[in-house]
């Protein structure tokens, strides 16, 4: 048994409901399905404390049509990647921040907050990363259906073309 | 731990006055020589073109615009190229099945006229 | 000024945006008790272009340009885990020759990094003589890799499946030559490293990062190495033709600038090495394999070993040509995390040093249409400024009202 | 009368300010080709210096709305006029300064203290953030020098039994071998005049990486053509200063004497170079050390060997 079905298995072994939801892609690269809010939260403190995935890389945000996707990539003291994927509906996006946990999550958690429009809560207080000020509410510009085009740079406001569907309806 | 102390490169600075300077000095001189490997300006030959298209489906910025004039059957090829869109990555040459675009050694391009930067090959 | 300066003389430095330590634009606030650094503040983000998205609506062979543009000093280690990525996704496998080519870029790449650091790092301390002399001699390597790749920076010789240029007899000679007297000159700066006093005053225990924390705040490349933690992608998952060459991770304990300077300087001396080897040994074939133009759906997770340590891909297709998601982890975003902790106690001098020490690349971090923002901008008269300056200008002829630059 | 036009002259023109000028514009040409040449570089032509000045006078000046508008304009001129009212009291031309009484080293010193304090105050009252930490450390870096630089060039004194400089330039040119004992404060003084003038590796009061320039970081257009003139004179000052009190040769023959004294100060010049390339900025803390750990102590048992030898001689 090589290392990767080790801390597959031991994570099954904790948390049933994941058995048919961890594979093992290639070499050093443990993905898992889609997990909800609680049970992503259940499933971070044992890899932090007990599977010693201590660092974390980064965080994917991803746009899954109705859902929002979101890949924690962990590493720890072994080269094994850890990819936890999280799953939030796009009309209410709240997750909670893990930067108790791991410090170096806060600059990606902010570009979630940013460029997908995520709730990150417990996020500690700081500036915009990586959009400027006086960017507009709303506007979340990885999100498939913001399309740059349409928005305004002068004026800094997303106008959201109407003529085009009346065009199309003629 | 080796002796340390300060002004460990006086002798090599003393050195560097007697030999001739790194640089050399650019403004106005003319234009800079290159390698012939270098990618800079492509060039375009309308002999052998059949108008694919495939050079603008690969061109990362749009830079590159091959335009017929004519008709289908009698045609009369133009590429026109936006220097200042060009990061001269050279894939249209790549892409190229009939070997119609080479790059040049031509670098230079700075211009005060936005307009001056949209060539016609 | 009264903003500035608070009654418990504390001063609120702002370093940057604009500031002559910076290469690139990125805010620092750093609080000051006379000159000791009491809290700093890190804003980054000033270069967020939005290459991701960009990419998500042009097709693999673009997006391999766009992802190398990245970055200008690392460009070819994005593009290396870019076509990695697509190459895993589509299920080809890269000629032999082609994999040794990348090594060979990658590492003269990794030493053109590395003598561009260690002279902006020279002149952080305001030590100019040395400045001037690692970037001539980083132009050596430039100049080879121009030959290489055709380019100085954005060598463009990867596409996916494969190489775009070949070497010869000419090339290797050339580069070996270059590697020959490089190692001289990288000697030359171990030993002034090690033995000039007001060099080592500058760097040592500044920027302390200690083994713990560098572990906490995740640090990559050679901020990690210099804390004695030896992770090297190069070696923990070897990719390309790593997995036959050796490779020797160099680690250092001093958890400070100066360790890091160590470690790059003596990497240097490793890439040497490995070009050297790769020279030697490297196998005939072909260049390219063919790589279908719709790729696969699936997605896939790529690490590679830029100058500045981890570079991580994430890419995920559709099964078009176009990709559905692609997702940049620079080095240098890993390793802002402990840059307030590394600037926390030390002097308003070791600021700049501890900041350079990271190697930080703010394209990287942001990735990044530049939004202007000049609603941020604290200059006491800036409409005067403009309005003087657009006067001045028309008593020259030169009108620049036509240009669209908004009012504050 | 003709004397009266003489001496205006002498004040105005040779070896005065207009010398003075044009001397010390090709000092700093010399100073930045030479530093160019040293790091392999091409250099600025030899006019560049004067382009410089005349540029920035042609520059509007803009005086922040913050500052005290009449300190920030006065004291570019404060600082200029210091060195060239200092530099009247220095040989030139032989042993012979344009004036001199018996007490005009004590003058001298302090006019040399002037332009530091000038840029201090014009930085302050910049009201910057950058400008006043420059300030600080100006102020700072004057605490750390300003002891060993005055014992070292008041120990020869010592010897000579004098308080004017012509005179002690005449002592030393007459019993040159004395100059040997005081090679020790040469050295101190030529550190610590380094570190008067901020340049390299003292130069963290205008530590371009750091606080951007420092004091003058708010200066423009003719304000700081001033100030930059007036630290290019101040570079000129110090290297005569120099090479009066430790280099004192001379033949008599007044036109070898300037000769001399030209090969003098650019020999000078080129110490103060080497020094500036060979070096790494040292921080403003190890530069108090540095100067009250090293220089001090040297300085003052030289001022004990002087006393002694005083006694002997």
């Amino acid at each position: 048994m090589n290392r990767e079905e080790a801390i597959v298995n031991s994570i099954c072994g904790r948390f049933p409901f994941l058995a048919d939801r961890i594979y093992i892609q290639k070499d050093k690269r443990i993905f898992t399905k889609s997990l909800l809010r609680e049970e992503f939260e259940q499933v971070i403190a044992y890899v932090h404390d007990e599977l010693n995935f201590t660092r974390v890389s980064h965080v994917v945000g991803t746009d899954d049509g109705e859902n929002l996707g979101l890949l924690y990539i962990f590493s720890g003291s072994e080269d094994i990647l850890l990819i936890l994927r999280e799953s939030v509906p796009k009309s209410n996006p709240v997750i909670k921040s893990i930067s108790d946990m791991y410090p170096s999550i806060v600059l990606h958690e902010r570009e979630l907050v940013d460029l997908f429009g995520v709730v990150v809560e417990g996020l500690p207080e700081g500036p915009h990363y990586p959009l400027p000020d006086g960017w507009p509410e709303g506007n979340y510009p990885m999100r498939k259906e913001w399309n740059p085009k349409h928005f305004n740079k002068d004026t800094m406001t997303y106008e959201e073309p109407q003529e085009k569907e009346v065009q199309k309806n003629e | 731990m080796k002796k340390t102390g300060p002004g460990r490169i006086t002798f090599r600075a003393i050195k560097n006055l007697f030999k001739k300077p790194a640089t050399t000095s650019y403004a106005g001189k003319g234009k800079p020589c290159v390698e012939k490997k270098y990618r800079g300006r492509i060039c375009y030959d309308k002999t052998d073109c059949i108008n694919c298209g495939l050079c603008m489906r690969d061109c990362p910025t749009g830079a590159l615009k091959i335009i017929n004039e004519g008709t289908k059957e009698d045609k009369k090829l133009k590429a026109v190229l936006n220097v200042g869109h060009c990061i001269f990555c050279c894939q249209c040459v790549d892409s190229c099945m009939k070997k119609c675009l080479t790059y040049s050694q031509d670098i230079d391009f700075a211009t005060t006229n936005k307009a001056d930067l949209t060539v016609e090959l | 000024m009264s903003e500035n300066i608070s009654n418990n003389n504390k001063i609120v430095l702002p370093i940057g945006p604009q500031h002559p330590s910076l290469d690139e634009p990125g805010r620092f606030d750093i609080t000051l008790e006379g000159e000791k650094v009491v809290n700093a503040v890190v804003g980054v983000g000033y270069n967020h272009r939005g290459l991701e998205k960009v990419c998500e609506s042009k097709n693999y062979i673009q997006d391999l340009y766009i992802i190398e543009r990245v970055c200008g000093i690392c460009s070819h280690s994005h593009s290396t885990a870019f076509c990695m990525a697509v190459e895993e996704l589509a299920g080809v496998t890269v000629p032999q020759r082609a994999e040794y080519i990348r090594v060979v870029v990658a590492e003269l790449e990794r030493l053109h990094s590395h003598l561009l650091w260690l002279g902006v790092a020279c002149h952080e301390i305001g030590f100019d003589t040395m400045f001037m002399y690692t970037w001539r001699d980083r132009e050596k390597v430039l100049d080879v890799l121009a030959t290489v790749g055709g380019n100085r920076v954005n060598y463009g010789i990867n596409t996916i499946g494969g190489v775009r240029r070949d070497f010869n007899e000419t090339i290797n000679s050339e580069i070996l030559k270059t590697v020959d007297s490089l190692e001289e000159d990288i000697k030359r700066y171990l030993e002034i490293a090690m033995t000039e006093t007001t060099l080592i005053s500058r760097l040592k225990s500044k920027g302390k990062l200690s083994h713990e924390d560098a572990l906490k705040y995740g640090a990559v490349g050679p901020v990690a190495r210099a804390a004695g933690i030896a992770i090297d992608i190069r070696v923990t998952e070897p990719y390309g033709a790593y997995k036959e060459i050796p490779v020797n991770v160099i680690t250092d304990t001093n958890e400070d600038v100066y360790g890091r300077t160590a470690v790059r300087i003596l990497e240097m001396q490793e890439s040497i090495n490995i070009i050297r080897y790769c020279i030697n040994n490297m196998p005939e074939g072909t260049l390219t394999v063919k790589v279908p133009r719709r790729i696969p759906a699936g997605e896939v997770i790529v690490r590679v070993e830029a100058p500045r340590g981890e570079d991580i891909h994430y890419l995920r297709s559709n099964g078009t040509d176009i990709p559905d998601r692609v997702r940049v982890r620079a080095p240098t975003e890993a390793n802002w995390h402990g840059m307030k902790h590394m600037l926390k106690g030390g002097n308003l001098a070791d600021v700049p040093i501890t900041i350079a020490a990271i190697d930080p690349c703010y394209s990287c971090t942001d990735r990044a249409i530049v939004i202007s923002s000049e609603k941020n901008t604290e200059v006491m008269d800036w409409r005067g400024l403009r309005r003087y300056g657009i006067d001045w200008y028309k008593k020259q002829n030169i009108d620049l009202t036509s240009l669209k630059i908004k009012e504050v | 009368m003709i004397e009266f036009l003489k001496i205006l002259c002498k004040l105005f023109i040779f070896p005065g300010f207009l010398f003075l000028s044009v001397y010390s514009f090709l000092l700093d040409f010399l100073d930045r080709k030479l530093y160019a040449r040293m790091q392999n570089r091409v250099g600025p032509p030899w006019y560049q210096p004067l382009a410089d000045f005349l540029k920035l006078i042609g520059k509007k000046t803009i005086i922040p709305a913050d500052a005290n508008a009449v300190i920030f304009s006065v004291m570019p001129l404060v600082s200029l006029a210091a060195v060239t009212v200092g530099f009247i009291y220095l040989p030139v031309l032989g042993k012979e300064a344009i004036f001199s009484f018996s007490g005009d080293f004590v003058i001298v010193l302090y006019l040399l203290a002037i332009p530091p304090l000038a840029a201090f105050l014009a930085g302050w009252y910049s009201r910057a953030v950058y400008s006043t930490i420059g300030a600080t450390r100006i102020l700072t870096q004057m605490f750390a020098y300003e002891v060993p630089l005055f014992i070292s060039v008041l120990a020869p004194t010592l010897i000579a039994g004098t308080w004017s400089i012509t005179e002690l330039t005449g002592f030393y040119a007459a019993h040159p071998l004395y100059i040997f004992i005081n090679l020790p404060v040469a050295i101190t003084a030529l550190i610590s005049f380094q570190c008067k003038l901020e340049r390299a590796p003292f130069d963290s009061p205008e530590a371009e990486t750091e606080i951007v320039s420092g004091a003058l970081v708010e200066y423009s257009g003719r304000l700081l053509a001033f100030f930059k003139l007036a630290h290019n004179c101040e570079l000129l000052f110090v290297i005569s200063l120099f090479s009066a009190i430790y280099l004192p040769f001379m033949t008599g023959i007044i036109w070898v004497d300037f000769i001399l004294y030209i090969v003098k100060t650019l020999f000078i010049l080129l110490l103060l170079i080497l020094m500036r390339v060979t070096m790494a900025r040292i921080e403003i803390n190890n530069t108090l050390n540095f100067c009250w750990k090293y220089l001090a102590p040297v300085t003052l048992g030289q001022v004990i060997l002087n006393l002694l030898l005083r006694g002997v001689l």
